[in-house]
């Protein structure tokens, strides 16, 4: 692709309408069950994965969940070989064993997604455990949304990650929702005020649509991390627009308001800023229609790989 | 329906009514019976409330009783355990057995052995739902079965009802008579199917396993939803070919009816075991366990046995469609079974034609 | 027993003496292999139970470890079902099915005791859950160590505690050791700071061997839980006189000092008021000689007890 | 030896050391040799070292390979597949295979699946080491033997060594060659006992089963320590009753060699089988699978199986004693078996308690 930007605001654009057109994509491909997979859309959060990315270098390693659309693609993920991925062919990231639930892409760092909540957080944690050991350069980060850190492994990783001052961002998605639970009905902490008692340095970002902000909030904490300085955690509130899992909306079903989505959306780059739109819109979709050409055209599986790579 | 345990329960006539509904009418007579009876689980006062099973509870009993969680599953289980202990009776649920690993210790060190490791004088009555499915890509971590990681370990009581009626008689039961933990396996494809039940059901015990099908020629144990499976193999080889296949349900696997399989073996010298996981370590195994230490002498034939493919369960819907027994090979495998043979000419349904339940089924979930 | 206290200390001290002879009398016992079983003795820490169950009223619900007999024995266990239980008898408090690690007493709202590090923390909060929905008076209380607080469950079980405001003391026993390891080598995060976070009020003693300072810090907590203003915690410094399990001194394995054992030692109450040690020790003795006779001569289980109370 | 997968291993001349020993030098080759491997476990570096079997590791390589970790099986076992993703070896710890419950969710969802999930893109390759055990009133939660909880999961690999020479040779093979997830189970009591294995080893892959005593009247078929209570058994059968009973060693539990268990079946007839760990749904109820799959038409009579009896592990002595299998029990059973009858006259062992056997009891085997 060989699209000129005239600024860093314009790349990350760019990388964010990509990804926003690629999942809209899918709603629209949903119904013709070409995708046979549950799929958990980041519409509305493609800012945090395209801020984030940027920050991180290819070698870095990221660990993601079952909503990794948008962090596959913003660490470089392949998409045609997501979207053959999605619909189970040979040519997916995961030979078609993968589903939407579990992208990776070791190549570019993406170190694959787990659907059991908050499961890959000591995955990155142990990562920065063999850079460090190896005395490689780069850096793990692990992604996961407010409902992860409810669970007890979230505290084990921040207290294993800070005892040994290991290379690991910790970096938390904050759409306020897990499936259809707000915060006041699972968390009596903070999540930035819990992870300083593990003596991590923490930064918040609630801009979470302006990618540009989490850019600058994750390049900090990033940097210090890669210095050495131990583990730290950033914290960006953002909006998921779409159903928990599935390609509707549901704004009726009570848990919470079409307001709070359209205080978002009027604040979303790629809603507002609608000349880089028009102007970056169309190279995405050629890009998007050549990897579903790519997907359609691909085999299936052969039978025998049912029962290979088990073990 | 022979030798079935409910025999006492079925009433003069009988209502039709899904698993769901079955679900969550006991559900919802429990919290009103017994005001010590709480839910608790991810989403369980949500809309989608557990595959409808918990559907306004929360609104008719209040979210004191119909709780939230937060994502914790070994806090909450650990949480269900004391407030058992201390005088309630919870009702935990978990939407895949698979997160329910997160709970294991609770669930294997703890809950199971309370009763045990105190000589009596604790004991944990209370109820935990694990719900078990198939298809639509969900992939390795969603889609296993894991009951006999649980019926291994003593001191659980582990059911996996494959008919509503277990659930309308044999729940309320729990609730009222059963001061220990009990472990409800239910398939997501069952959810939507519809079962004829008792006009009014008495409580009894779901610890049972029963012949879901009379017959002669071959048997077939199976459990959950693969007995619907082996009903439908049964039906078509009986209208195709006239053979008489049995169908057991197992029912309770953790404490199976050792000798109702055994009775059957020796009637038909033949054996199938149609289990929802895999084959090894599984229901599969115990079964020949429970024939080999018993009379092996009556299998004329070796044992077949059929569940999840050897793997984790793969996505993409041609490897997912092998990964799990379907109608066709059921019913290959049950007429090369009876006759001896595989050129029996025994006309197969199609590929296509296997359990329209499952064709119904559509994501997302 | 009709003996007179002049004082709440004298009254504390009977029974903090009482534990330490009775664990004194099982490390002389042992070698005669009547006690087929692991023992993690309470030595030093005495004064943390008899102190926390004197602000604790009969009912309330309280959830120990595998460390548990000076819980057991503060919070009311009778003392001949203890040895009884020790001894694999079938008067024992478990039948003979329980051992030293699995004492329970519910009469008295000992609740049982696991050997699953952290394993009964979330239990009191559970039957905390209970007491609010069947509107009782009685608080529950988790007792642990500081190593079980590296637990994931702990982080759930403080979360959910707090979220409901739930009626359940956190009573941290912090011995500063997991078996052999220290707290530098475990915990990046201070006990009571980490519990702030969850919105715990919580408060520390640091002279976990004066059981009048434990009951003045514990019942302050006690008494705001049962007014219903939440969940707190109390952490209390103690020391560990004994080896980890088992009767010995390891003072030479290399992982601590004698000097920290003395320094402790020398602020021990039953180790300097020998006064009241000389008045109380003939009947504390005689009681244990008689739990120990009726120990002995009690039966063993029924063989057919193997299989009863299974499921 | 007969059948050995390590035949092609022993060289001539031989040596004597405890499985103890055959750890702790495999531990330290391994550390020795490969740079990325690490050990992590609680108290791997402590003067106990995993019942001697890391001792001296973490002076010789340092803190930073050889690693204490706070009390956190779930997140440890994460922290050591993510470290293994990132391109070390770990080596990670449990002193009780109990406290590996609260690592399930890490073990059968993740570690289990992250090969064949990504389509063999991302692998795993790392050890953990889980011991089990017995005896001297350890209870419910410290006696557990949970095998089959985990070679029910594909993806994971198990061995259970009854013989110090499966960890000298198939351990540094495991290190260097493979390139999954391998559970290692290790029976308490085997740690001080001694066994011969070659002057030197080649590493071999560990994934098999053997027969650990030829015979041709009874087949044991038996894991970890219960190999060597067979042979005692054998020997006793055959120098009291010309009895000559066949061993089957399974060892590798998760990938059994049903033809060479089959195979013995075929030639004996009889079979029992003796697992450290509950009947149901375990090693009994598995191996019982593959013969009926395979050849029931083989068994004369039927299968017995030994393990633990159908309860948590009560503490008291007496108890205890009753709920594991002894060598008279087991004596009784096989002269039972072999002859078809009870009043065969063979005289039985004494009925000394088998922990008070293995604590006076120390090889060579
Ligand atoms: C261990 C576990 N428990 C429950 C679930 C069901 N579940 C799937 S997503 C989800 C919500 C997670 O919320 P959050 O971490 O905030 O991520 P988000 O979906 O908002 O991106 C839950 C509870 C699961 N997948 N894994
Ligand atoms: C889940 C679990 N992991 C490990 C162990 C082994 N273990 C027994 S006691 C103990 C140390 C616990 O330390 P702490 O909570 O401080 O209690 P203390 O023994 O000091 O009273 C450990 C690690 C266990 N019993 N359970
Ligand atoms: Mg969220
Ligand atoms: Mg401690």
């Amino acid at each position: 692709m060989a699209i000129a930007f005239a600024s860093l605001h314009e790349r990350l654009f760019y990388q964010a309408l990509r990804i926003r057109l690629v999942e809209q994509r899918l709603v629209e491909l949903y119904p013709s069950d070409a995708i046979q997979s549950p799929v958990h859309l980041s519409v509305g959060q493609e800012a945090v994965a395209v801020g984030a990315c940027e920050a991180l270098a290819r070698e870095d390693l990221l660990f993601g969940s079952y909503r990794s659309h948008a962090f596959y693609l913003a660490k470089g993920g392949d998409l045609g070989a997501m979207l053959a991925e999605l619909c189970g062919k040979a040519t997916g990231s995961g030979g078609g064993k993968a589903g939407s639930m579990h992208l990776a892409a070791p190549d570019v760092g993406f170190m694959g997604s787990s659907a059991i909540v908050a499961s890959t957080i000591p995955h990155a944690v142990g990562a920065a455990l063999a850079t460090q050991r190896l005395g490689t350069k780069r850096i793990a980060v692990a992604v996961f949304g407010d409902g992860a850190t409810e669970e007890g492994v979230y505290h084990e990783s921040l207290n294993f990650a800070a005892l040994h001052r290991l290379p690991v961002l910790f970096l938390c998605e904050n759409n306020g929702l897990a499936v259809h639970s707000t915060l006041a009905a699972r968390q009596a902490y903070r999540i930035t005020a819990h992870a300083e008692a593990y003596g991590l340095p923490t930064s918040a970002c609630e801009a979470g649509a302006d990618f540009d902000e989490v850019h600058r909030v994750v390049l900090a904490a990033v940097t210090a991390v890669r210095r050495g300085e131990g583990p730290r955690l950033v914290e960006c509130r953002t909006y998921r627009w779409l159903e928990h899992v599935g390609i509707g909306e549901d704004f009726d079903a009570g848990y919470r308001t079409r307001a709070e989505f359209e205080a978002w959306r009027a604040h979303d780059p790629l809603v507002r800023e609608t000349a880089l739109v028009a102007r970056f819109a169309p190279a995405i979709r050629a890009e998007i229609a050549a990897a579903e050409a790519f997907a359609e055209a691909s085999p299936w599986p052969a039978e025998d790989e049912l029962l290979t790579d088990v073990a | 329906m022979t030798g079935a345990a409910f025999d006492t329960v079925a009433e003069p006539g009988h209502r039709t009514l899904t698993y769901r509904d079955a679900l969550r009418e006991t559900m919802r007579d429990a919290l009103a019976r017994h005001p010590h009876v709480i839910i608790l689980g991810q989403g369980v006062d949500d809309h989608k409330a557990i595959f409808g099973t918990t559907l306004g509870l929360a609104d008719e009993f209040g979210r004191e009783r119909v709780m939230d969680t937060p994502i914790a599953e070994e806090g909450m289980t650990g949480v269900a355990i004391g407030a058992a202990l201390g005088g309630l009776y919870p009702i935990h649920t978990h939407i895949r057995v698979d997160f329910a690993m997160l709970a294991m210790n609770q669930i294997v060190n703890l809950m199971a052995k309370y009763r045990y490791m105190f000589g009596g004088r604790l004991t944990v009555p209370m109820l935990i739902r694990l719900v078990i499915g198939r298809g639509w890509g969900q992939g390795a971590q969603h889609s296993q079965s894991l009951q006999s990681m649980l019926a291994h370990v003593p001191g659980l009581r582990v059911v996996m009802p494959a008919h509503a009626d277990v659930i309308v008689a044999g729940y309320p039961w729990l609730v009222a008579r059963h001061d220990g933990p009990v472990i409800s396996i239910e398939h997501r494809l069952l959810y939507d199917v519809e079962f004829r039940v008792g006009a009014e059901t008495a409580p009894a015990s779901p610890f049972f396993s029963r012949v879901a099908r009379p017959g002669k020629h071959v048997t077939v144990v199976a459990t959950s939803i693969m007995v619907l499976d082996a009903l439908r193999a049964a039906e078509h080889l009986a209208s195709t070919a006239g053979i008489q296949v049995e169908v057991v349900d197992l029912n309770c696997v953790s404490h199976p009816d050792a000798a109702l399989v055994t009775e059957s073996v020796v009637k038909t010298g033949k054996l199938l075991v149609l289990d929802t996981s895999w084959q090894a370590y599984g229901v599969c195994a115990e079964v020949c366990r429970l024939v080999c230490e018993r009379r092996p002498d009556a299998l004329s034939a070796p044992v077949v046995t059929m569940g999840m493919a050897p793997a984790p369960c793969p996505t993409g819907k041609t490897l997912e469609d092998r990964f799990y027994p379907n109608l066709r090979r059921l019913v290959a495998a049950l007429a090369r079974l009876a006759t001896g043979h595989d050129d029996h000419g025994i006309p197969l349904p199609d590929d296509a034609s296997q359990t329209d339940v499952y064709r119904r089924f559509r994501g997302p979930f």
